[in-house]
């Protein structure tokens, strides 16, 4: 079929779409690390990330997507964190999140 | 003399069997060694170093003096086994030269001399006698002490006993067998043909007594071939189980006094080090993982077991705090750490070519001097000891640039421990150009990590790398500074990275002892324990993590100090958590005395 | 309780002398729906409807393009309502959603802030020397045919019921979003639950399909459409509309608003081209009606007197279902006969394959 | 009928309950009017109680038994017409004299049909707080349909904090009761998956916390923070539901089988009464001011009246049970002069 070009496409939606994204991969990483629901979202772990100060990182935003099932990108966003380990010292719902960004990374791949 | 009967053949094979197989295994090993290693033995071979080690062969594969150190049954249970077994075979070498003369002997000759030799000989040397008897009762003992350890290992001098799977447990029963059998093989074959020293003779004698000699005669030939069948069997089940440590010891000791060392890159030496585990246990009681949170199967032995075995799980691995306590008492002197960051390594490293190229062109740095001051990452969360720092640095008039004030990348460690080490390297790379680019002489760093990285990966040739409590020292030795001492009593906590990872021991102490007073608790120095806040550990949470730092507290308060000091933002923070008393990091002291 | 939802929304609708205000949209793509509109109401029901060719553009096209500003459109608005009162008129009602969101802001800013008004009709005078009079009710011209629903009803031809099934036809309506987001009670069922194209709806025997977009934008938005490079945001709406409707699997869609009829069917013709997408029965599109139409067919009007022909999407699935009768080949005379071109072959239609019937009278 | 007596107290919830007993046991005469035919007040549509799982029923019986032993006076199905400090008129025609009077009339629930865009009464499995309690109390939970729905949703401040329906205040509890119904849910369908859609969690009191951090790691219930701003209803019964994920600023859509509205509680239009007829100050939210929010806030702005439980704000059950206790003895020491 030959596609027009009318001198625009369509914009693809912005939402997140529970029912069509597959949780599979969200469910194994909150079996393996239950704490991970605990995050009320202060965000003090992107405030005090030394990635984050660089670059646009926010580690905050990229667990909560996963945990919605939107994987993509993640990935890559996550191998922004250097690990440190500060934003673990200031959790203050006590997330391993240096376990977290292993894990989500080890769970999703190059995704 | 007739050396034939059938019930030798289950030694024979086995002994075979288990030469073939570590000689086949021996050689892959060393022809997988990479091209240094072969320069360091070839260098190595012909020093003095191989003559020290025959000595250390001797002392730790024998004697085994470093266990003995450790607990004295525990010590003497490794060397009744080892060097009763050693001497066993050696004197039984010299009763076949004396009674033979030079004729040739096989070797299940040597082994079952007695039941050769006993129905022809005629005159008996009674201090060969005594002698076999005595090592034979000297492996009993150990062979005794082994069965009380699994029943009891408190009694041994241990509080945990490894576990074990189940080629290690089937070559542990038939060990077990070997001894009490030989026993008893030549203690009815003297009943029967006379002979034996005070063990298997007196006994054979107290046989003969008691029991009818028409079933000592028909019991002679099955305790032989029980005898024979257990020794097979241990030497069949013996290269796929725990005592290949038995010969493995020799070449490691061998090969590390040649300088050959495991990487964070995975090589073939580090075979010869998993397998000279004897899995002791030792590892098991000085971890704090186990000792505190109740934490099995991860600690280094179940590590070396498990990568043996290649059933290592990524949460065993990723389940230390790689504090370098068991690394410290090990008494093969395996590099237990190296060896568990390669692992990881092998399990995560994963080479991106894209990963942190937006470290280009960043440099959030301030000031100029030829000192650099890296704070870390975590002394950005522990601020006040990087004002000290500025105020210590003002004191002494030094002309300081500040590498890291803005933010920065990390050193690389943490990512390293978690064993993504090419991603690390790229940061090591990125802070390496930048320390050249401002043409320091000198980097100061507040946290011991940093530290560790800096000495061990970075390429910093030209420029003197310290930790802030060594700049502190040496500043205060030569007096650029000068404090008032302050009535108040400190016990030092020393970081792992620090001392048991970069060797600095005393001058954190120094810099206290000149601020204040200093205390010392018994588990210091090499023995010190882990605040538990270890960026190693991906598995424990922060609940066991403060366990952890409560029972370092209590035990760093015992030295009766009122305050707690530190040399590690890290440390200090964890500590923090888990106590009421001020835990100050010595730059903190210091810059509060400053006159 | 369904119902309860709209019954706190009514509102007043004058039954007879109506001054019409035409749509800029409507006569100009559904030319035919505005004349049907006329013949329904002023032929069929007997009602007095007043069509003034004196009147404008509300201007509310620029209005929305920030174009146009708000004193000038009031004045404008203020010159269409003087015009009702020189026809001896009481009742206003328009064609277009946006005229009548527009008509509606501009009473309610009136009533709100008095200052305005004085100035308006100040204005108003200056320019065009006329005296403002308010309408006494203000409504929309669907309002209207909601007001006269159970009257067609009595003369109704065919219902919207499958003729073959006797299934209720499943209707998807979209009120626009200036009829009632702006003042929800000026609508009748609010924003919510609207009941105004409902009401018809069930009166003539289909069903209303309520999806989880129903009352989302079509996708115009003024700006969004009419910069090029905006545009697809504007398709991206209609699409997550249709996206939406499609699993109730509607036979055809009713709107309110001249725009959101032109758009729900022309962007339908652009993401077929787009992407291949086709939604409807067989991929061939989900017809789509302005209410006239609707009414128009119930009473038994010839689709193509009614304009139907001028949509993108083709007509004649929802025609057979109905049992309507027509004259397939006349799709492309115009009212005298003569041939007014036909469109090209689209990714939308083209299971239908068969053109050729249309070529014979040409 | 004309009745004396020395205090009138007017509402029969637990704060009413409670004052009654108090004024009673202290020797004085009381009056307990309620509109009702049965007392326990709003208490009586719950099944347990945050943060403990206390079974509402023993509250309410324990609280009954003590009325029972005070010999209190109860006036069940009675309207109250008119009030003052001193005169309580029924819809009877009664009329009660006294020295001083207690209100205890509580809060009303926000009708969840006013907020029409979540559909409740519309659509048919949109339900409140209420109706899932009511659900506990049969023990069962399930979709119009009789299923056990497998995804549920449950949206916090509906009729609070919105000043579209006229209620800004925060209703205070229904956070924590929140958690403690996506708790239930869990415990009784193990396999559901519940979803809070919340603004704020207010978790202030005693426990509340921790009882969110179980919700969260215990029972993995999923909590977003954005407002439902839509349901809609999908065949076979869903539900679609919009809102917008915040915290990763991006809309979100998902189905769920049952959609649970957490509604606040809104000031009666009896307290506008009320103050009319007595002078009493309203709150702008129309719940009644104390005198003093701090050291007299069981008086209030009329001598004689007192105030008790969710008349002034939204409380919890303790609080309203521990206020009656001050609002009685505030009241003995009135009319003691």
């Amino acid at each position: 079929m030959a596609v027009k070009n009318f001198g625009f496409s369509i914009s693809r939606p912005r939402t997140i779409d529970m029912d069509k994204n597959n949780l599979r991969k969200s469910n194994e990483i909150l079996r393996e690390l239950p704490e991970l629901q605990a995050c009320i979202g202060c965000g003090s772990c992107t405030a005090s990330c030394s990635a984050g100060l660089l670059t646009q990182f926010n580690f905050r935003k990229m667990h909560t997507l996963v945990r919605r099932g939107e994987y993509e990108g993640v990935y890559k966003e996550l191998s922004k964190c250097m690990l440190c380990g500060k934003c673990r010292m200031v959790c203050p719902r006590n997330i391993n999140t240096r376990k977290v960004v292993l894990l989500i990374k080890r769970t999703l791949g190059d995704f | 003399m007739i050396y034939l009967a059938p019930f030798t053949y289950p030694f024979i094979i086995g002994a075979a069997f288990m030469f073939l197989i570590v000689v086949w295994k021996y050689a892959m090993w060393f022809i997988d060694l990479p091209k240094e290693d072969v320069q360091k033995i070839k260098k190595g071979i012909f020093s003095k170093a191989t003559l020290y080690s025959v000595w250390e062969i001797f002392r730790e594969s024998l004697l085994h003096v470093r266990i003995f150190k450790r607990s004295l049954p525990l010590g003497y249970m490794h060397c009744s086994l080892a060097l009763g077994w050693f001497m066993l075979i050696v004197v039984g070498w010299i009763e076949t030269i004396v009674y033979l003369g030079n004729s040739f002997v096989p070797l299940y000759g040597h082994v079952f001399f007695r039941f050769f030799a006993a129905p022809v000989l005629t005159e008996h040397f009674w201090i060969l006698d005594f002698l076999m008897d005595f090592f034979l009762l000297i492996v009993l003992s150990g062979v005794f002490l082994a069965w009380i350890k699994r029943f009891s290992s408190r009694l041994v001098g241990i509080r945990r006993t490894t576990k074990h799977v189940l080629t290690d447990r089937l070559a542990m029963s038939f060990l077990w067998f070997v001894f009490p059998l030989r026993l008893l093989s030549e203690t009815v074959t003297a009943s029967i043909y006379g002979g034996g020293g005070f063990l298997t003779g007196s006994l054979g004698e107290l046989f003969a007594a008691f029991l009818p000699s028409q079933l000592l005669s028909s019991l002679l030939m099955p305790f032989w071939w029980c005898y024979s069948i257990s020794l097979g069997g241990f030497f069949c089940f013996m290269p796929f189980s725990r005592y290949m440590h038995i010969f493995t010891e020799i070449p490691l000791i061998l090969l590390r006094n040649w300088t050959l060392r495991p990487t964070l890159d995975e090589k073939s030496y580090d075979k010869f080090e998993i397998q000279a585990c004897s899995r002791c246990g030792i590892c098991i009681d000085e971890c704090q993982l186990q000792k505190v949170l109740g934490i099995e199967n991860v600690q280094s032995v179940y590590f070396l077991r498990d990568k043996r075995y290649h059933m290592l799980r990524l949460a065993t691995a990723q389940n230390c705090l790689m504090c370098g306590r068991c690394q410290q008492v090990c008494p093969v002197g395996i590099n237990l750490n190296t060896l568990r960051l390669s692992t990881r390594a092998i399990m995560r490293n994963i080479p991106s070519e894209q990963r942190y190229n937006y470290f280009n062109g960043i440099d959030r740095s301030c000031g100029e001097g030829r000192v650099g001051y890296f704070a870390g990452c975590m002394t950005h969360l522990t601020p006040k000891i990087k004002i000290s720092m500025e105020k210590i640095f003002k004191a002494a008039g030094e002309d300081v640039w500040y590498a890291d004030s803005e933010g920065s990348v990390c050193c690389g460690r943490p990512l390293m421990l978690s064993g993504e080490t090419d991603a690390a390297r790229k940061m090591i790379k990125f802070n390496e150009e930048l320390f050249r680019k401002h043409k320091i002489t000198t980097l100061v760093t507040s946290c011991p990590i940093c530290f560790r990285v800096f000495t061990e990966q970075y390429n910093l040739e030209g420029i003197t790398v310290l930790h802030h409590t060594q700049y502190i020292a040496s500043i205060l030795r030569s007096g650029r500074i000068a404090l008032s001492p302050e009535e108040c009593s400190y016990v030092y906590h020393d970081p792992c990275e620090l001392g048991r990872g970069c060797g600095v021991y005393d001058e954190p102490r120094e810099v206290i002892s000149r601020a204040a007073n200093l205390m010392e608790c018994s588990q210091n120095r090499e023995h010190a324990l882990c605040c538990g806040g270890s960026l190693s550990n991906f598995v424990i949470d922060d609940f066991q993590q403060q366990k952890i730092a409560s029972s370092v507290v209590e035990h760093l308060l015992l030295s009766g100090a009122e305050r707690i000091a530190t040399a590690c933002p890290l440390c200090r923070k964890t500590l923090s958590r888990a106590t009421e008393r001020r835990v100050m990091d010595i730059a903190e002291i210091v810059s509060e005395r400053l006159t | 309780m369904r119902r309860g939802a709209w019954e706190d929304y009514q509102k007043d609708i004058a039954d007879d002398k109506y001054y019409y205000a035409r749509s800029c949209i409507r006569q100009n793509f559904f030319p035919g729906s505005e004349k049907a509109f006329l013949n329904i109401v002023g032929r069929d029901l007997g009602r007095e409807v007043f069509d003034d060719p004196l009147h404008t553009s509300c201007t509310g096209i620029g209005y929305h393009s920030d174009i146009v500003p708000y004193e000038t459109i009031m004045t404008v608005v203020a010159r269409q309502f003087s015009l009702m009162h020189e026809a001896g008129f009481e009742n206003f009602i328009s064609s277009c959603i946006t005229s009548f969101g527009i008509y509606t802001e501009i009473l309610n800013t009136w009533e709100e802030f008095p200052e305005t008004e004085e100035k308006t009709r100040e204005s108003l005078y200056k320019a065009t020397k006329r005296e403002l009079y308010k309408p006494k009710n203000l409504a929309h011209t669907s309002d209207v045919i909601f007001h006269l629903r159970d009257e067609i009803k009595q003369r109704m031809k065919y219902p919207l019921v499958n003729h073959l099934t006797g299934e209720k036809l499943r209707v998807v309506e979209h009120i626009g979003c200036h009829y009632a987001k702006i003042f929800p009670k000026r609508g009748i069922g609010g924003s919510e639950f609207p009941y105004v194209l409902a009401g018809m709806i069930e009166s003539w025997g289909g069903d209303v399909v309520d999806y989880p977009e129903r009352r989302h934008c079509c996708g115009f938005g003024f700006r969004n459409y009419l910069v090029q490079a905006n545009r697809g945001y504007s398709i991206a709406n209609s699409h997550k509309k249709l996206e939406s409707m499609a699993p109730y699997r509607p036979d055809f869609i009713v709107c309110n608003c001249p725009g959101c009829t032109m758009f729900l069917d022309k962007w339908q013709y652009t993401i077929a081209e787009m992407e291949g997408t086709t939604y409807g029965e067989a991929g061939q599109g989900i017809p789509v009606l302005t209410y006239e139409e609707m009414a128009g067919l119930v009473l038994g009007y010839d689709p193509w007197e009614l304009g139907m022909q001028m949509h993108a999407v083709n007509v004649e699935p929802l025609l057979n279902k109905m049992g309507v009768e027509y004259d397939p080949a006349a799709k492309y005379l115009g009212p005298n006969g003569k041939y007014i071109g036909k469109p090209l072959q689209s990714v939308v239609n083209s299971s239908r394959g068969n053109t050729s019937l249309y070529d014979i009278k040409k | 009928m004309i009745m004396q007596t020395d205090v009138v107290v007017v509402g029969g919830g637990v704060a009413g309950i409670k004052a009654a007993c108090e004024l009673c046991q202290a020797g004085s005469k009381c009056v307990l009017v309620e509109r009702d035919s049965v007392l326990g007040g709003k208490l009586r549509g719950w099944h347990k109680l945050f943060p403990s799982f206390t079974s509402s029923s023993d509250v309410i019986e324990e609280l009954l038994n003590e009325l029972k032993q005070s010999n209190v006076e109860c006036l069940l199905g009675s309207e109250v017409v008119y009030i003052s400090s001193t005169l309580c008129r029924l819809a009877s025609g009664t009329e009660i004299q006294c020295r001083a009077v207690i209100l205890a009339t509580g809060y009303n629930l926000f009708d969840a049909r006013i907020k029409e865009e979540y559909g409740y009464g519309i659509y048919d499995n949109v339900i409140t707080s209420v109706d899932l309690e009511r659900m506990f109390h049969t023990g069962t939970i399930s979709t119009l349909s009789g299923a056990a729905p497998e995804k549920v949703a449950i949206l916090h401040c509906v009729g609070s904090r919105d000043e579209k329906v006229c209620q800004r205040h925060c209703s205070k509890v229904c956070c924590i009761t929140a958690v403690k119904q996506a708790i239930e849910i869990k415990k009784m369908l193990p396999n559901s998956e519940v979803f809070n859609f919340y603004m704020d969690m207010r978790m202030f009191g005693p426990g509340y916390e921790e009882l969110y951090l179980t919700a969260q790691k215990q029972y993995n219930v999923h909590f977003i923070r954005g407002r439902i701003s839509e349901a809609a209803q999908l065949p076979k019964g869903r539900l679609q539901i919009k809102a917008e994920d915040t915290l990763t600023a991006r809309p979100l859509i998902m189905s769920v089988d049952m959609l649970v509205l957490m509604v606040g509680m809104k000031a009666p239009k009896q307290n506008a009464l009320f103050a009319l007829a007595t002078g009493l100050e309203l709150q702008p939210s129309g719940f009644i001011s104390s005198k003093d929010l701090f050291l007299e806030a069981v008086l209030t702005s009329v001598p004689g009246i007192f105030v008790a439980g969710t008349v002034t704000a939204p409380k919890t059950i303790g609080e309203s049970i521990s206020e009656a206790t001050m609002a009685s003895r505030a009241a003995l020491k009135f009319i003691e002069g």
